[in-house]
């Protein structure tokens, strides 16, 4: 478990200010952010490579805040590896052994089964230098692993991969969670990541945690634009509100019952919204005529631009659903989506 | 292709330093006859001066490593308030003219000085000791090893240490199982840089001490005293013995990566 | 936390490092009586030799400037084979003692070497004069230029200087108006460093020309002849009049940016 | 129009073998492949900036192939932007103008249009350190197009930029190249740019031009395994061919009628394997048993596992379906694909 409490971290140009955050035992969690939000900076004053100003940080109960690093029991694994390049494979890996007073004869069995799960067993001896990235970070993990870290941080694993790799370090990771059961804080700026691995997550914007919680909350009920921006909820709209509607400038959107008292906009991802010729929905409501603006072919799928009485729609279907039906730009379609989609912030 | 006029310029002004800095030297070397060469190793005065000189520069470049070498890690890894200021003063030694640095060094070691009465009761004297020239050497010698090693340390990432640390190293594990074996070469060079500084030094060491005789002071009194003829075989030994003792160093450290 | 046994052994080495370089020089600096100094600022000998190791370092930057811009630019961008040969002959003369420095120049420039009869026949003598102060200064300070400038340049992108020459600059172009705006830092760095190695020279330049006398020549001839107490005003006048230039010289490098 | 005829480069490590390539004029192509394929290598050769070996390089049908780099009258637009620090944005933009014998006076309007275009106006006068990633990209593209250049060369414009930037100067690139009709080589790693930006593409591994063709040919009829997996299609088994049928172990694929004779592969893309619980489809081949090993949620989308008699199927379906049909892992689930969808290779 990692418990940060008001944290605050002072660097030139940069403040991390009052973090609150509870890791829980076996949980996978994910801090979320733009380049330069501070997510670095946190594992690092979890790790105690940088000095904190003020809060304290717990590790499994036990205030480590101010413990030199190498008594936090903290793994580390960087985006580049930091693997040892002066050190082949095997040493790498061995490496923490004797600081936990250990020697590679007495963890014999723990160590060969780390490295087998790793598949690292041909490149033993190998030099580091020359690994693949996905080769460097599985060592990177068996490394951390080798001294039985109580917590494990990540550092953008996943960032510095070729695609073929990342989805392999993924997946390596997602099963090694779900086999050891080890409590995971990882920093990465791709949602998609978060909400592959992580049961939680926290976003950070300029210091600050904007909005922490399930995945699924996060993804679906963002509590702020800026996270609503992140998770890609691409139509994002100032609105007044009554009740259960919504008024967009002179739209009016029917919305889920709830205390909109305090709320300022509300959003709806892309892929909410359906889009036909002619009205196929059963319900009698957000039934809005469209023209296409602009059609964008990305592959698999396509995204759409749709202008409302001058409010502007972002919708993505599969471009074969699009081919099917052969939208032409300037044409008048019908979009809805139903109620309890649009999420007000 | 037509001809670049600006590439033609970068080459002859390269051709030109380069045959301004070789063509002296070449030429100095060749002159002396063989036989003045063999006579010149021969004699006693000259082997002593440039054995104490590559002995004393080599004493200045361990000093150097030894002190150096945790004030180079410091520069490279922390920031403090000073720190420029700091940088700045490693690097005085390169600025201030060589009979002054000789100066410098005899004004605290002078008898109404606390300083030199404090080394005067430990029974170290500068002025024409042995020690003075080691002193000396070490002065001038010590801002390119700070350098050379600091720059080197820099190349190091800092997270390979901080894994380290979170492998369980303390700060002096993980600097002697990461980053001194990853920087041990960047030292080799800096001593190299460190001796080859201290053994060209002249007008310091003939303001503190002539005697025991260095080599470089050996060629000025040669010169000043017999003219150039005389003084050109002394300088071209000590010349070929710096650059094997170099390329000897410059071997060792370029040997094939070891696995520790 | 418990006291860090290591960093406590960087602190103290660096406190000892520093102290030894600036004790000597602040005692210097404090040891003269303001009458001695104000006296020695009125003696025109000592002005005219402040004055000439100035203008003579000045003017080794220069040339360093104008030849050796063109080579850093050439090693910093290029590969071809001999690099590193060329980037070692460059580092000599920072590894060639002094004095052997001067009997190098002078060697080549003697009444019986081609070179000699060449420089004799342009008008141009080395022994005793300015050109051959200039020519000391040169050799040893454009080591330090061209280390400098050359890491100056390969720190701006060869990218920008692509893109300068795909918008239809030729390469002197993508040099002038790219290059150079990014680099003259470094140069006026490189110059500062090459100056500051010139000013420094003694053992070179007494060998080649102990007249017309330059400072540091001056310094040791007060030594030699009167003892320290008289030569450390001079010191001390050379030190700060040179802090002095370099300060000024640094705070135009460091003017805010303009747009061009 | 950029023509490459048996273009070779040689750098120490690394060989350019034989490059064929024609990029018609007004055309926008892509250069795909994985890093170190040396793609950025060819757009340095037509550019004139390293030396080539042997070949020659046409642009608009002047041969430029020994050409200095300042007459070939290409632009660049690279990565990391490449603006000169030293400038403002304006002279950034202005810096060409001068070696084509224009002056700001005289080519006014279009600069001003350029300008206007890229919603530069307000930045002229910013320095360019401190602008945004996308900012950057915009000044860069301005400054290319300012000197009017027959072609332009983009080298991974998008890799460097944060998501959102990267849609922004994707679409922006989208819409010059309609407005403008300029000749366009864009040197990418992601297929996904080059699907929704260019007409035609190449795929370089190593040095070698794998396939080259349309980028719907390209993706939908891979030539090689190697550009087969580069497309993403997960689904690669070698495989025996007889007819309009295809082996694969003991598994019988009805594939399209064509050639089979030098082919080895066959290939499937994981989103054309439609996964149901019963067999639902109205074909009646290409229906196989499968048992569900693992099921990767990805957000919008889940990653399925499928084990087929001993051969692993991977298929793509929206999560919100996955959870509809609420499948389990080590459940038997019917798969199917139809014939026109497996490529033979």
């Amino acid at each position: 478990m990692i418990q940060l409490r008001d944290l605050s971290v002072k660097l030139p140009g940069f403040t991390l200010k009052e973090i609150n955050l509870t890791v829980e035992k076996g949980e996978f969690f994910t801090l979320l952010g733009p380049t330069g939000a501070g997510k670095t900076l946190i594992l690092e004053s979890i790790s105690g490579m940088i000095p904190i100003h003020r809060g304290t940080i717990t590790i499994n109960g036990k205030d480590v805040s101010k413990m030199p690093p190498e008594r936090r029991g903290v793994g580390i694994v960087y985006q580049d590896s930091a693997l040892f390049p002066h050190l082949n494979v095997r040493k790498n890996i061995f490496f923490g052994l004797r600081y936990h007073g250990k020697t590679v004869r007495q963890s014999g069995k723990a160590l060969d089964a780390i490295i087998e799960w790793f598949s690292l067993e041909h490149l033993l001896d190998r030099s580091v230098v020359n690994l693949s990235g996905g080769e460097k970070q599985r060592v990177a993990m068996a490394r951390a692993l080798a001294v039985d870290p109580s917590v494990l941080l990540l550092d953008e694993p996943l960032s510095a991969l070729d695609p073929g790799f990342r989805e392999e370090i993924r997946d390596i990771l997602k099963t090694l969670h779900e086999e050891t059961g080890i409590t995971v804080l990882m920093v990465t700026h791709d949602f998609v990541e978060a909400h592959y691995l992580a049961q939680r997550t926290a976003v950070l914007n300029a210091g600050l945690i904007e909005q922490a919680g399930t995945v699924a909350d996060v993804f679906y009920r963002p509590s702020t634009p800026f996270v609503a921006r992140f998770v890609g909820m691409k139509n994002i709209f100032p609105a007044k509100f009554d009740k259960d509607v919504a008024w967009v400038d002179d739209l009016q959107f029917t919305i889920p019952h709830s205390d909109n008292r305090f709320r300022k906009y509300v959003a709806i991802r892309p892929e909410d919204i359906c889009v036909s010729r002619t009205n196929i929905s059963k319900i009698a409501t957000n039934i809005f005529n469209a023209t296409v603006m602009r059609i964008f072919n990305k592959g698999i799928f396509s995204d759409i631009r749709l202008d409302v009485s001058g409010t502007v729609f972002q919708a993505i279907l599969p471009t074969s659903a699009l081919y099917r039906m052969n939208f032409a730009e300037g044409e008048t379609v019908c979009i809805t989506f139903t109620p309890e989609r649009v999420h007000v912030i | 292709m037509k001809i670049e006029p600006f590439l033609w310029l970068m080459i002859s002004c390269s051709l030109l330093i380069i045959a301004f800095i070789l063509l002296p030297l070449i030429e100095m070397v060749l002159q002396p006859t063989a036989a003045a060469m063999v006579e010149t190793f021969q004699d006693a005065d000259v082997l002593r001066s440039i054995f104490f000189s590559v002995s004393a520069s080599a004493a200045a470049a361990l000093i150097s490593f030894v002190l150096g070498t945790p004030f180079a890690y410091l520069l490279a890894r922390r920031t403090f308030p000073g720190k420029k200021i700091m940088e700045s003063i490693v690097d005085l030694p390169i600025m201030i003219p060589h009979p002054v640095v000789g100066i410098a060094l005899l004004s605290i070691a002078g008898r109404n000085h606390w300083i030199g009465q404090l080394l005067q009761k430990m029974g170290i004297t500068l002025m024409g000791t042995a020690t003075g020239i080691i002193a000396v050497m070490t002065f001038v010698g010590l801002p390119f090893y700070i350098n050379t090693v600091k720059t080197g340390f820099e190349a190091i990432p800092v997270r390979a240490e901080n894994v380290a640390r979170s492998l369980g190293a303390s700060r002096s594990g993980a600097f002697f199982r990461v980053t001194f074996p990853l920087a041990w070469r960047s030292m080799v060079v800096g001593m190299i840089m460190c001796m080859a500084r201290a053994i060209s030094e002249f007008g310091a060491i003939v303001i503190v001490a002539y005697h025991p005789m260095v080599a470089s002071v050996m060629i000025y009194e040669r010169f000043t005293a017999y003219g150039i003829k005389y003084s050109q075989p002394v300088a071209v030994w000590l010349i070929l013995i710096c650059l094997f003792l170099f390329l000897l160093l410059r071997f060792f450290s370029i040997q094939p990566k070891s696995t520790t």
